[in-house]
């Protein structure tokens, strides 16, 4: 290792050593002090990381900061900062006061970043876990809340479960190839396929283990009850991070290989079935949380249908889409974070009248659902745009055409809430948390990036391109 | 062209809408400010309505444009901020103007509530569909089509009466249900311009002439149908207008009759039909078919309602049927007659919803059976009430028997039997309406209604309508001789 | 290598099959769901382990090795969530777990 | 020539355009005399352009409609027969105007009633003077609309705005006709110029023609109330007598025979549109002339009777005897308003009575308005040497020209009907004017002035158009339209079977209702009409066949349309949809049901479905 390598995988260390920072912090310093630390060491990071030129692998440490891990190393922290900034007055509310939950959080930035830098399957495999297990401990992290434990066994048990699946696939394509090395391994494995069953197997597991990541039908039902049951800034981070972490995975994976015939089967039904289930299932659902939660198995249901065309369109589509998905939904589940506050603001009945009552957070909020709804002019239309372009140029008319109409469908729940926010005149006095300062700022940078991403989308997707060629 | 008026056009009433924040606890500042960018617009387009004969055609722009802005967008994917304007976009663009400051001056007192967000909607509103008619790269068009909706929404869905929430739901999705598929059929033509010569843009006027095989042009031209039939609206796409235009409140319901259901005849002009000439000539029956239907249909259904609004709406769905046909037939009598009658549906309909809206205000039913012996109570009302209802229902010598004749004369060469119904789809629309004007006027009053006579600003409103309404009625000619260039294009003749 | 691998491999997966099979029969008391999953990644090392006796490579061990650092941390934290959570409903039977739903 | 064109139509069409916007604010004498002095400026400008009149002109005013190869400008075409249609509708109208402002003297709404009347004068004189068929089209529709807003003029009364609607909507299921003719015609000709299409008529083959005048033809019933168009004439006399007598007798009903008149050299190159026009023509005077034997309101004595003369002169044009059509036309449109005019003084007199049954004694204290009813009475009846007689007879003489089993049949029906009018005719006369009855109210001055002239004009108008043998027919000349050429003894004979008709029903009807036996027929009234009398008085049961066979099927279709088909099937359906979504996604919902041991479940079913499926591609 080389000082050279320390300066390229500096993001990663900043952001191990925060962490680390932060827990021994917590010993003299009140938690609530330490999300200052916590966001500096977390745009730290990513201004190291775009400072700090792209660099192949680093054999030694199985990284390597690709333009891909760069850009997502940045989207990553800020994500991270945003939900620091989000939690900092949400956990003061909740009594959630230890330091170790900015520290938790930056471990997760950490799994992530390490995943996206990942160059072997083993860095790749841990980054995953790491950042998985640090969404155990947060989601489960607000003691006061059944809810919360509730939610992170189940999340913990299919995790572990879905953990197993991935290492047994990634064990048998290591058995198959030989190798560890991403490409090598990958573009090994899609040799002999056709010959040896035993990398293909290796796929399935593995595609399976990441269809629960990316939380797609059938592999999707901790969604909902995570989502309800955790903190909503933590959910917030974990709906977006952790899922552009599992695409991240899957495209790290898939790109070298190629596209792989056999796989184009089981996608198209993940693709097709996520859309529809989580779109409907969505339809009358009551609880804010998991209506996002429906709606977000049906976002990754369209990522999955950019992922499936295997072309460079397709996965600049899903990354693009990935970026956006993180400031809408961050943005999403933020404005509940912001609005809540002893307890979560749950049914959507709840919300009647807050577009007048709280105009700011209910306008990023609905902001945020005309996003998710994918209308113009925000950036939610731009991403779909990108992914059902890809999905009709990589030869995907049939569910491209299915996946507009589950668009169609989905358009209803989210104006349902929109439809509480500002459509039921105010009758009762109103009682959700005003946002304060703290809150504001992230809520609206991630808003602005919304309406960005909407307007002018040349440069983000310019680096993509870029990242991915 | 120095100036980049198009772009100022689009997005002056968005800016207002930006500017008017300020005025946010301010509900008088904030009406005189909107009001002030909804004149400033029709100042604008009405100055062009009179330049534009003096215009030359613009550089660059294909022709029948005298005025073009081009400029790349999202380069890596083709996609350009095009706008453009020939006859047809400027009429419809001074129609926006005029149709939103008019719903401005109706709903000067019947929006009590949040009325600062009452005008900035109908400000974004008024970019949107500015946009819509200005629009000439498929993406920036889809762009600004969608942005419509949301302001639409949420005028029904706040300041709606009845079941506005179902209404102003149910039209958003309806229509997202049409116009995402058109996406899908816009990024197909797109491919497949793409795939023949490597040149992968969105411009309309690039994309026109693209060779498609015969199956796949079917298919596309049914999606951009389908988004657009919903707007127009045509039978059996009809369902959400009844509910969204009783529904809406009275600026809602003058613009959705007014200028959306325009976009929709538009858009089949602009894009459909060229982009498809094939499909379009293969559906072209159908099409025919389906105006006809809406053109009784409407017409016959109206004469059952109970509500005014109602009765309007669906009267709508008929007039919009004779648009339909004439697009149908795609021919230039037809064609000129079509865009005639979009704007006269808007100025008459639009009127109407108006006078509905001030009866409403006054006494808070639009039941038909509780009116009665208004003539008597409130004779300007009552006047404008029967000139509007008379042009409506297609009486020479006001505008909308212009539009209708000219699209019956036109296609009358290509599909007789259509036209001989639509002849009996002019007798429809006078059953209903002698209906309505007799029993909202004429009769003794039915219920003791206190129904004073039109305020000023209502009185001028109405009679700015219903002195152009009557223009056009007797001199449509300077309107003709607009659309003469792009509909000999358009339909490939000599003008 | 004494073994050859595709038995290794055929033992790891009857073993991921047993795990599996476990986790969905006793699905209803998590230690043995727990148990269940140590099989199946249990069964992911030996398939490591054998894969890199085969290949004569290190780094399939240490992704076993890996593995067994986080299958531990994952048990302690899933045992931390059965206790917390027995202490309230008194049972380990996961299913009861279920105030979310829907 | 364009200026005195131009003014004809301007002058009414500015008196009505004042009146309506600001005629309420103005006293009610200028209201009054803006109205009629247009007119009667109007009426100046008329007879001006006769004495300019050297022969047809075309004058373009302004552009109109103008799309491609459509072109319909304001173009005005006066010829002969527009001339005097020109000189006739001002004239009377100005008369009108006149007694209008006695009648209408103590009524508030004057200045809309002014405004509707000088609307409806300027939209007659577009329908008369159009060169193109769309502006004739915008007359047509434009005295409809006049005659919809006149007739429901007293809107209080559901009666009246009731009457007017249905005047509307039935001539404007009629006016469907004359607008698929025009677009027809534009596909043909490429034209829709009157006098170029009547120029290229002969290029069309004769079923096309057929068709064409047949669609005309249809027009014409709607607006001239013939057969089978015709209820909606009898109920329009709901509005004010002026109105009656105006729209409704002199000018607007005879529109339809104008239009056929107007479009002769096209259509009447078809023997069966001619055919068809007779029979219309024919069939409806006779139905009419026995409808108004019956009837009990004096107006609508007189309604039927205008069907049925006009249904005269439709069989005028039939016969292809259009100067006799014209002729009569003029004529007719003199006495049939003295006649109206006349009822109106009675029925102002008699406090609204409209009963003929209920009346009587006039003819000693209503004097001033019994005689010139009388001469108009004796034109209607067609006692010879009156107007009335010598211009039905010469519609009489071309039918008995035409020959043949129909036009024979049809000359048959003919004296029939004229039988039948003078019955009716005096059977009025004998009522309202004979016995004894109460003192009448008085008449303003202005009322009964008018019907003096009108008297002069009906009894001498045969001067008009005397029959060769007493001279030549100024009218026939002017209008240079081929004339029926017969011998004089021929034309003398039927002339004298003619009067010999009218006088038998003079003295019929004198028989039955003169002197002693008025009194009976007046017992008799006080009974249920019942049998033939019912089946009469209500017009063969015309208007509940309608009722029947289109009315209550359009209503109740149309609520059908929209509870079952609209709201029922097409909006429920996606309603439907809608719902069963929903259902589905709760379905679906029920899914995640909070067990662990489910998502387990159904996560390792997914691992099983993937690794099947790869081993599925692979072998």
């Amino acid at each position: 290792m080389t000082v050279a390598d320390l300066w390229t995988i500096m993001p990663l260390l900043l952001i191990a050593c925060g962490s680390v920072l932060v827990l021994l912090l917590g010993a003299v310093v009140p938690g609530r002090y330490l999300t200052g630390v916590a966001v500096a060491t977390c745009l730290g990071a990513a201004l190291w990381a775009l400072q700090v030129p792209a660099v192949a692998a680093l054999p030694q440490l199985g990284v390597a900061l690709t333009p891909l891990a760069r850009l997502f190393t940045v989207v990553f922290a800020l994500a991270a900062s945003v939900t620091l900034l989000l939690s900092h007055d949400f956990n003061e509310r909740r009594g959630i006061r230890g330091e170790e939950y900015p520290a938790t959080i930056l471990f997760a930035l950490f799994g992530m970043s390490v995943l996206a830098a990942a160059s072997t399957l083993l860095t790749l495999f841990l980054g995953l876990e790491a950042l998985t297990f640090a969404f155990y401990i947060l989601v489960a992290m607000d003691k006061g809340s059944d809810r919360g434990a509730e939610a992170g066994l189940k999340y913990l048990l299919l995790g572990a479960i879905s953990a197993a699946f991935i290492a047994f696939g990634i064990a048998l394509i290591y058995a198959a190839t030989g190798t560890l090395e991403i490409v090598p391994a990958m573009a090994g494995a899609a040799r002999g396929i056709a010959g040896v069953p035993l990398a293909l197997a290796g796929w399935g597991l593995i595609l399976a283990g990441a269809a629960f990541k990316m939380s797609l039908v059938p592999a999707h039902l901790w969604t909902p009850d995570v989502y309800q049951g955790g903190p909503p800034p933590v959910v917030a981070f974990l709906s977006t991070g952790s899922k552009g972490a599992a695409v991240l995975f899957l495209i790290t994976l898939l790109r070298p290989a190629g596209l792989i015939p056999a796989l184009h089967g089981p996608l198209w039904w993940l693709a097709l079935l996520s859309m529809t289930v989580g779109n409907l299932a969505a339809l009358r659902q009551q609880s804010i949380k998991r209506l996002l939660a429906y709606s977000s198995i049906a976002q990754m249901g369209y990522v999955t249908l950019a992922l499936l065309t295997g072309s460079r369109e397709g996965y600049g589509a899903a990354a693009f889409y990935v970026v956006l998905y993180t400031a809408m939904n961050l943005v999403a589940f933020g404005a509940v974070a912001s609005l809540s506050g002893r307890d979560d603001l749950e049914t959507i009945e709840e919300y009647r009248g807050l577009g007048y009552g709280r105009p700011f957070t209910a306008g990023v909020l609905a902001l945020a659902l005309f996003a998710l709804a994918g209308i113009p002019p925000t950036g939610g239309f731009m991403g779909k745009f990108f992914i059902f372009a890809a999905a009709l140029r990589g030869g995907e008319p049939l569910l491209a055409v299915l996946g507009i109409l589950t668009a169609v469908v989905s358009v209803y729940f989210y104006l349902r809430v929109v439809v509480n926010l500002y459509l039921h005149s105010v009758t009762a006095e109103i009682t959700a948390n005003r946002p304060t300062s703290v809150e504001i700022v992230p809520l609206v940078v991630a808003s602005l990036v919304i309406m960005l991403l909407g307007i002018y989308p040349g440069p983000l997707m310019a680096i993509i391109e870029a990242a991915l060629f | 062209m120095a100036y980049p008026i198009l772009t100022i056009l689009v997005f002056l009433p968005l800016a207002g809408a930006f500017a008017l924040l300020p005025f946010w606890r301010r509900d008088r500042w904030a009406k005189g400010f909107a009001l002030c960018c909804a004149l400033v617009e029709l100042a604008l387009a009405g100055w062009l309505l009179f330049a534009a004969s003096g215009m030359q055609a613009a550089q660059g722009a294909p022709a029948g444009y005298f005025l073009w802005e081009d400029y790349t967008w999202i380069g890596r994917f083709g996609i350009s901020y095009t706008l453009g304007m020939d006859g047809i976009s400027l009429l419809m663009t001074v129609l926006t103007a005029f149709v939103t400051l008019l719903a401005m001056l109706v709903s000067w007192r019947g929006i009590r509530e949040r009325v600062p967000l009452h005008y900035l909607m109908l400000l974004v509103m008024e970019s949107g569909i500015v946009g819509v008619f200005l629009a000439l790269d498929l993406f920036l068009f889809y762009l600004f089509w969608e942005v419509m909706l949301i302001p639409m929404f949420f005028l029904i869905g706040i300041w709606g009466h009845g079941r506005r929430i179902y209404s102003a739901v149910k039209f958003f999705i309806y229509t997202m249900a049409g116009s995402l598929l058109m996406l899908l059929a816009i990024i197909g033509i797109y491919l497949l311009h793409g795939n023949q010569g490597g040149n992968y843009t969105f411009a309309l006027h690039q994309l026109i002439g693209t060779g498609i095989d015969p199956g796949i042009s079917l298919w596309l031209f049914a999606a951009f149908l389908l988004a657009f039939a919903i707007k127009v609206p045509v039978f059996p796409l009809h369902t959400w207008l009844p509910d969204a235009h009783t529904d809406a409140p009275t600026a809602g319901s003058v613009i959705l009759a007014g200028l959306l259901l325009k976009t929709g005849a538009y858009g089949l002009i602009r894009f459909g039909y060229p982009l498809f000439p094939t499909a379009a000539k293969a559906v072209t029956p159908l099409l025919i078919t389906l105006a006809v239907i809406g053109i009784v249909y409407g017409s016959w259904v109206a004469y059952a309602q109970e509500d005014m609004k109602r009765l309007v709406a669906y009267s709508s769905v008929g007039h919009m049927g004779f648009v339909a046909l004439g697009i149908a037939v795609w021919s230039p009598v037809a064609l000129s007659g079509a865009v005639l009658q979009m704007v006269n549906h808007g100025i008459t309909t639009g009127a109407l919803f108006a006078l509905v809206g001030m009866l409403d205000e006054r006494t808070d039913t639009r039941e038909i059976a509780a009116y009665g012996g208004v003539w008597g109570k409130a004779p300007m009302l009552a006047f404008f009430f029967l000139l509007f209802s008379m042009a409506s229902a297609g009486l020479p010598g006001l505008n909308n028997f212009v539009g209708e004749f000219l699209i019956l004369a036109g296609a009358f060469r290509v599909t007789p039997l259509a036209v001989v119904i639509g002849f009996i789809g002019i007798v429809l629309p006078l059953i209903y309406t002698v209906r309505l004007v007799q029993q909202v006027l004429f009769v003794e009053e039915r219920r003791p209604l206190a129904i004073p006579d039109l305020t000023i600003r209502e009185g001028s409103v109405l009679a700015a309508l219903a002195l152009i309404a009557i223009y056009l009625g007797v001199h449509p000619a300077p309107l003709l001789d607009l659309l003469k260039v792009p509909v000999a294009l358009l339909t490939g003749v000599a003008p | 290598m004494i073994v050859p691998l595709v038995h290794v491999l055929i033992l790891a997966a009857v073993l991921f099959a047993l795990g599996l099979v476990c986790v969905l029969v006793w699905r209803s008391n998590v230690i043995m769901l727990l148990i269940g999953i140590e099989i199946m990644l249990n069964a992911a090392m030996l398939a490591f382990v054998g894969g890199a006796g085969h290949w004569g490579m290190a780094d399939g061990q240490v992704f076993a090795l890996m593995i067994m650092a986080m299958t531990s941390a994952e048990v302690s934290l899933a045992l931390a969530l059965v206790v917390y959570l027995h202490r309230r409903k008194k049972t380990v039977n996961v299913d009861e777990f279920n105030e979310m739903k829907g | 020539m364009k200026l005195y064109l131009a003014l004809i139509l301007l002058l009414p069409l500015l008196g009505g355009t004042i009146n309506a916007i600001v005629g309420r604010k103005l006293p009610r004498r200028l209201t009054e005399t803006l109205a009629c002095g247009m007119v009667w400026g109007a009426f100046v400008c008329a007879l001006l352009a006769f004495a300019a009149y050297r022969g047809p002109e075309t004058v373009e005013l302004a552009s109109w409609l103008a799309a491609f190869d459509f072109r319909a400008p304001i173009t005005l075409y006066l010829d002969s027969l527009s001339l005097v249609m020109v000189l006739m509708i001002t004239f009377v109208c100005g008369l009108i105007h006149l007694y209008a402002v006695g009648y209408m003297a103590d009524d508030p709404s004057y200045a809309r009633f002014f405004a509707l009347l000088n609307l409806f004068v300027f939209a007659m004189l577009v329908l008369v003077l159009a060169e193109n068929l769309p502006l004739l089209y915008l007359g047509w529709e434009g005295v409809g609309f006049c005659s919809y807003a006149l007739i429901g003029f007293w809107y209080r009364e559901e009666k009246n705005a009731t009457a007017g609607r249905k005047a509307f909507i039935v001539t404007r299921i009629g006016d469907t006709a004359f607008g698929i003719a025009i677009v027809w015609c534009f596909q043909l000709f490429q034209t829709v110029s009157i006098s170029q299409i009547n120029q290229m008529g002969f290029l069309m083959p004769v079923g096309v023609v057929t068709a064409l005048g047949l669609l005309f033809l249809a027009g014409a019933m709607g607006k001239s109330a013939q057969l089978p168009l015709t209820v909606w004439l009898p109920d329009a006399m709901a509005g004010p007598t002026p109105v009656s007598a105006l729209i409704h007798a002199a000018t607007m009903v005879t529109a339809g025979v104008y239009l056929l008149a107007r479009m002769f050299p096209l259509i009447g190159t078809s023997a069966t549109v001619q055919a068809a026009i007779a029979l219309t023509g024919g069939l409806t005077a006779f139905y009419a002339a026995t409808c108004a034997l019956a009837q009990r309101d004096l107006k609508r004595v007189l309604a039927y009777s205008t069907i049925s003369q006009i249904g005269y002169m439709v069989l005028g044009v039939g016969c292809g005897a259009i100067t006799a059509a014209t002729f009569h036309l003029l004529v007719h449109a003199f006495f049939k308003a003295l006649l109206f005019l006349g009822a109106g003084c009675v029925i102002t007199a008699l406090h609204h009575e409209q009963d003929i049954f209920r009346m009587g004694g006039l003819r000693t204290t209503l004097p001033r308005t019994f005689w010139p009813f009388l001469a108009g009475a004796i034109c209607l009846a067609g006692i010879p040497l009156t107007g009335g007689f010598f211009s039905k007879d010469a519609i009489l003489l071309a039918v008995w020209e035409k020959g043949g089993g129909l036009y024979g049949g049809l000359y048959l029906l003919g004296l029939l009907t004229a039988l039948l009018t003078s019955i009716y005719t005096f059977r009025m006369v004998y009522l309202v004017f004979g016995g004894e009855g109460a003192h009448p109210h008085t008449l303003p001055r202005v009322m009964e002035w008018m019907l003096v002239p009108l008297a002069l004009l009906g009894l001498f108008g045969g001067i008009l158009n005397l029959p060769e043998y007493l001279g030549k027919g100024w009218l026939g000349e002017f209008l240079a339209t081929a004339g029926v050429k017969v011998s004089h003894g021929e034309e003398l004979v039927l002339q004298g079977i003619a009067a010999l008709v009218a006088l038998t029903g003079l003295s019929l009807a004198r028989y039955r209702y003169g002197g002693a036996r008025r009194a009976e027929r007046l017992v008799e009234a006080e009974a249920e009409p019942t049998g033939v009398t019912a089946f009469l008085l209500n017009g063969w049961y015309l208007d509940n066949l309608y009722r029947i066979l289109f009315i209550r099927p359009y209503e109740a279709l149309s609520r059908f349309l929209w509870t079952r088909v609209d709201e029922g099937v097409i909006d429920d359906s996606l309603d439907r949809l809608a719902d069963g979504l929903g259902r589905t996604g709760q379905g679906l919902g029920s899914w995640t049901n909070g067990r662990v041991s489910l998502y387990i479940t159904s996560f390792a079913a997914g691992l099983a479905l993937i690794l099947g499926w790869l081993a599925w591609v692979v072998w």
